[in-house]
C-alpha cells in the first residue's frame, strides 16, 4: 500500500510543495538516472525547500520506488542536516558571537 | 466568525473574552490573544496565507503543526513566520506573503 | 542550561517519560515548539479504548490534564515554545530556539525523543489550494481552537483518524459529506465507522479523490471509483460541493533529530516507514538516547504512554535512581500492558513491526 | 457488501454472532436490555467495569468481546456512556403495548427534550420512522456523553439506532 495509491497515475501535480516541483520533472530526472532522493533533491531542489522535504518526501520515495523497482528499504531519506527548524542566520552568528565571548572570558577560546 | 465554535458538546461554551485586534494586510480583524494567528484568519474567512514565489498559487494551513510551512506569513515585518504555532499579540500586524517574502528594510 | 533527562516532545509519549522519571527524582527538562504541552492528546476529545485500571474510557483532553498535573506535582519543567534544532554530541546536548529570537544549549545525561509523527500527504490535483488540508489538521483547529476549517468536508482515508475526525466534524457544527477509502475495506475500527454511518455520513471504498476544483480555494471534489490496480474507472467520476478535503491517509514518524544523532533506523511498513531502532527499554543504538511513542512507530497514544513510561523509568534507573531489581520489576509490568495493548488483531502489525524493530536492535 | 468492514454497518448475520447481542427471545420478552454492537477485538473493557449487576463479561484479556448475561441485564443504561465506541443500546420492547423504548448516546448539540418529536435513523442513517423523546440523562457520571432514550413503533426497535432532531 505504502506510496502506491497516493497519488493518480498520469496527472502532472505538484509534490514538493515548497519548491513547487511537479510529478513529469521528477520523474524527468528519475529517467536521466537520478535513483536516489538525495540525488533528486539536489537536482530538482524537491525536499530542499523550508520544511525540508517533511511533506513530499514519502511521495517522491513513491514515485522512484514505482519507475525504478527499487524497494523502499533501500531509499533512505537525504542525510538530516540542522537546523531542523527555520532558524535565521543573524540569531545563530548573534549566538556564536556571544559563546565566544563567554569562551574567551573564561580563557579557554580557541 | 461564522467558523468559530462556540457551543460544543464535548468542549462546552467558549467561554474566551480576551478579544483583540490585528491588522491583516491592513484590515483590522478580531482574533482571541493566543490562539494561532492562522486559526484567527481563517475564524475571518481569510483562507490564502501566502502565495507561492514561482507559481504564486495561493497556500493555507496544511499540516497545523509547525511542520510544513504552508501557513508562513509575514508578521511584524518578518517573513517565513508559522502562523500555526505562532499565538496572536494584540496590534500584531500580518501580511500575506509573496513568495519567500521580504524583511523589513530597518529592524526597529 | 544543564538537565539530567531532556524530553523532546511533550505529547502523551513525551510527558509520560517526563514523569515516570520525575517520580524516582530525576531533574527533566522537556522541550516542545508548541505553546501548549500535550501534543496531540488535546484534541482528541473522544473517549480511549483500554484498561479500565488504566485511563480507559477517559477522553484524550482530560488524560492530558492529568499528566499537565502529574507534571506540576513532579517538578517537571516543561519549556514551550521551544524548537531543538540542533542535537550534538552523541544526544548530550541539543541546540533550541526559544520564542523567536533566543538561541540557547541545553545539556543533558540523557534523552528522550518523544517527536510524533506528521500526516501523511496524498497528492492529486489541486491539492495545494487552500481547503485541502491534514485530516489531523482539522482535529487540531477545530478541537483545540475552536474554528472550522469550512462547512462542507469530504475526508479521504479510512482509518481511525479519517473516521474520528469525521465524526467530530459533526459535534462541531459541520457537514462531511462523504469518507472515501482507495481500499477496498474500511481501515478503521468497526464501532468508529459505525458511529458516522447512523449519523448518515456515507463511506465510499474502493474510491480515490481525483481532483480537487476551485479556483483559488476549494469549491468542490471530483471522486472516482478505483478498479484493479487502484486504477480510477471511467465515467464513475463525479463532482461533491465541498469547500475542504481532509488527507488522512496514515503517518510516518518525525525522526530527524535521531536520525542526526546518528541512531540505527530500519524501514518498517507497519510502523508507517523509517523507524529508529531500539530495545525493549526503548534505547536506540545510541547509549543515552531513547525514543518513545509515533516517532518509533506509528501506534495509540495508549502504547505511547506505556512506552514513554518505561523509557522513564530505564533512564532512572541508569541515572542511578532506581536500582535493578525493582528497575525489572516495574518495566515487566509495563511490558505485559503494552501486550495486551497490542493483542488484538488490529495490532497484530504493529507487534509485528516492533519486533523487527528490536531483532535489529540485538543483531547491531 | 453489507457487512462491517465494508460500509461500517454490522449485518444481521453479524450481529447474531456477537456475544453481547441478548437473544430474540429476551428481546421479545419485552424487559429492558443492554444490546452490546461490539464486533471487533478491541484492547478495551470500561463496559464491565461499568456494569453493577455483572452481566458484562470481557475477562483477563482485555481484547476479549463483551458478552452479556441478558438474564442479569437490568437496563440500566449505565454502560451506554461507558463504552467509548458507543456501540452500546437499550431495547425495552414492551414499553407500553404499541411502542418500544430505545436508549442511545448522543454527544451532539442542541440536546433533545422530552416530549420532543425526532426523527429516528437505522444503522445507516436513514430515517425510518418518527420517535418521541421519553428523557434525557445527563449525569456527571456520563462524562459529556448523553443518554436519549426514545420511542418507536415495536416493530422498529432493533433497527433504530440514532435521532435526527427535526
Amino acid at each position: 500500500m505504502e506510496g502506491r495509491a497516493q497519488m493518480n497515475e498520469g496527472e502532472d501535480i505538484i509534490i514538493c510543495r515548497c519548491e513547487e516541483v511537479s510529478r513529469n520533472t521528477i520523474e524527468d530526472t528519475i529517467e536521466q538516472g537520478c535513483d536516489t532522493l538525495d540525488s533528486i533533491k539536489r537536482r530538482t531542489r524537491a525536499g530542499m525547500g523550508l520544511c525540508q522535504g517533511r511533506t513530499c518526501q514519502r511521495l517522491i520515495a513513491g514515485l522512484l520506488r514505482n519507475k525504478t523497482g527499487k524497494p523502499l528499504e533501500e531509499l533512505k531519506p537525504p542525510n538530516f542536516r540542522p537546523p531542523f527548524r527555520p532558524i535565521s542566520l543573524d540569531l545563530l552568528a548573534q549566538e556564536g558571537y556571544r559563546l565566544r565571548k563567554e569562551d574567551e572570558l573564561r580563557g579557554d577560546g580557541k | 466568525m461564522g467558523l468559530r465554535i462556540k457551543y460544543h458538546p464535548i468542549l462546552g461554551e467558549d467561554l474566551r473574552k480576551d478579544v483583540v485586534s490585528i491588522e491583516v494586510d491592513g484590515r483590522a480583524i478580531p482574533a482571541y490573544e493566543g490562539e494561532p494567528i492562522a486559526a484567527a484568519l481563517i475564524a475571518s474567512d481569510i483562507k490564502t496565507l501566502r502565495k507561492t514565489k514561482r507559481i504564486g498559487e495561493p497556500r493555507s494551513l496544511f499540516c497545523a503543526k509547525g511542520v510544513c510551512t504552508d501557513c508562513v506569513m509575514t508578521v511584524n515585518g518578518t517573513p517565513n513566520i508559522k502562523t500555526c504555532i505562532t499565538p496572536v499579540e494584540k496590534g500584531m500586524k500580518i501580511e500575506k506573503q509573496e513568495g519567500l517574502g521580504k524583511w523589513r528594510e530597518e529592524p526597529k | 542550561m544543564e538537565t539530567e533527562l531532556a524530553v523532546i516532545g511533550s505529547g502523551p509519549a513525551g510527558l509520560s517519560a517526563a514523569i515516570e522519571a520525575a517520580k524516582f527524582g530525576v531533574k527533566v527538562t522537556v522541550v516542545d515548539e508548541n505553546p501548549k504541552p500535550g501534543g496531540q492528546l488535546f484534541k482528541q476529545i473522544h473517549k480511549f479504548f483500554g484498561a479500565e485500571k488504566h485511563k480507559a474510557g477517559v477522553r484524550g483532553i482530560d488524560i492530558g490534564n492529568q499528566l499537565l498535573q502529574q507534571c506540576q506535582d513532579f517538578n517537571v519543567d516543561v519549556l514551550l515554545n521551544t524548537e531543538a534544532w540542533a542535537i550534538f554530541d552523541n544526544g548530550k546536548a541539543l541546540g533550541l530556539k526559544r520564542g523567536t529570537d533566543k538561541i540557547e544549549k541545553l545539556s543533558t545525561k540523557k534523552l528522550v525523543l518523544a517527536t510524533g509523527a506528521m500526516e501523511n500527504s496524498l497528492a492529486f490535483s489541486g491539492w495545494t489550494l487552500p481547503g485541502v488540508l491534514g485530516a489531523g489538521a482539522i482535529q487540531t483547529l477545530m478541537n483545540l481552537h475552536r474554528v472550522l476549517p469550512g462547512q462542507r468536508v469530504l475526508i479521504v482515508g479510512t482509518g481511525n483518524v479519517g473516521l474520528i475526525v469525521s465524526y467530530q466534524l459533526i459535534q462541531a457544527g459541520a457537514e462531511v459529506v462523504a469518507v472515501i477509502d482507495i481500499l477496498p475495506k474500511i481501515g478503521g475500527w468497526g464501532v468508529h465507522a459505525s458511529k458516522i454511518r447512523r449519523l448518515g455520513i456515507p463511506i465510499f471504498t474502493s474510491h480515490t479523490v481525483k481532483k480537487a476544483t476551485g479556483n483559488g480555494e476549494v469549491k468542490g471534489a471530483v471522486i472516482a471509483k478505483v478498479g484493479p490496480g487502484y486504477k480510477i474507472i471511467q465515467e464513475t467520476e463525479r463532482e461533491l460541493k465541498v469547500d475542504t478535503i481532509g488527507i488522512a491517509v496514515g503517518l510516518t514518524p518525525m525522526a530527524e533529530l535521531a536520525w542526526s544523532a546518528g541512531c540505527q533506523f530500519a524501514h518498517v511498513p507497519e510502523l508507517g516507514g523509517w523507524a529508529p531502532i531500539h530495545n525493549e527499554r526503548m534505547e536506540t543504538t545510541l547509549q543515552d538516547i531513547y525514543v518513545v511513542g509515533d516517532v518509533c512507530g506509528i501506534g495509540e497514544a495508549s502504547t505511547a504512554m506505556e512506552e514513554g513510561q518505561i523509557s522513564g523509568i530505564a533512564a532512572a534507573e541508569s541515572l542511578g535512581y532506581l536500582k535493578r531489581g525493582k528497575t525489572e520489576e516495574l518495566l515487566e509490568e509495563k511490558r505485559k500492558r503494552l501486550d495486551t495493548l497490542r493483542g488484538g488483531p488490529f495490532a497484530t502489525h504493529t507487534k509485528a513491526g516492533k519486533g523487527k524493530l528490536m531483532k535489529r536492535y540485538y543483531k547491531s | 457488501m453489507r457487512t462491517l468492514r465494508f460500509n461500517g454497518v454490522l449485518s444481521e448475520e453479524e450481529l447474531m454472532e456477537l456475544p453481547g447481542f441478548p437473544s430474540l427471545d429476551v428481546i421479545e420478552k419485552g424487559k429492558p436490555v443492554a444490546v452490546i454492537e461490539c464486533a471487533e477485538k478491541i484492547p478495551c473493557n470500561p463496559c464491565e467495569a461499568s456494569c453493577s449487576q455483572g452481566a458484562i463479561t470481557i475477562g483477563e484479556d482485555i481484547n476479549n468481546l463483551p458478552s452479556l448475561d441478558a438474564y442479569k441485564c437490568t437496563g440500566c443504561g449505565l454502560c451506554i456512556a461507558a463504552c467509548p465506541g458507543l456501540a452500546i443500546f437499550v431495547v425495552r420492547k414492551a414499553y407500553t403495548e404499541s411502542d418500544a423504548l430505545i436508549s442511545i448516546p448522543y454527544e451532539f448539540l442542541p440536546l433533545p427534550e422530552a416530549g420532543e418529536q425526532v426523527e429516528a435513523l437505522d444503522r445507516e442513517g436513514k430515517k425510518i420512522c418518527l420517535a418521541k423523546v421519553a428523557q434525557v440523562r445527563n449525569s456527571k457520571k456520563y462524562d459529556r456523553t448523553p443518554v436519549v432514550s426514545f420511542t418507536v413503533p415495536k416493530e422498529k426497535c432493533m433497527e433504530v439506532r440514532h435521532i435526527r432532531l427535526l
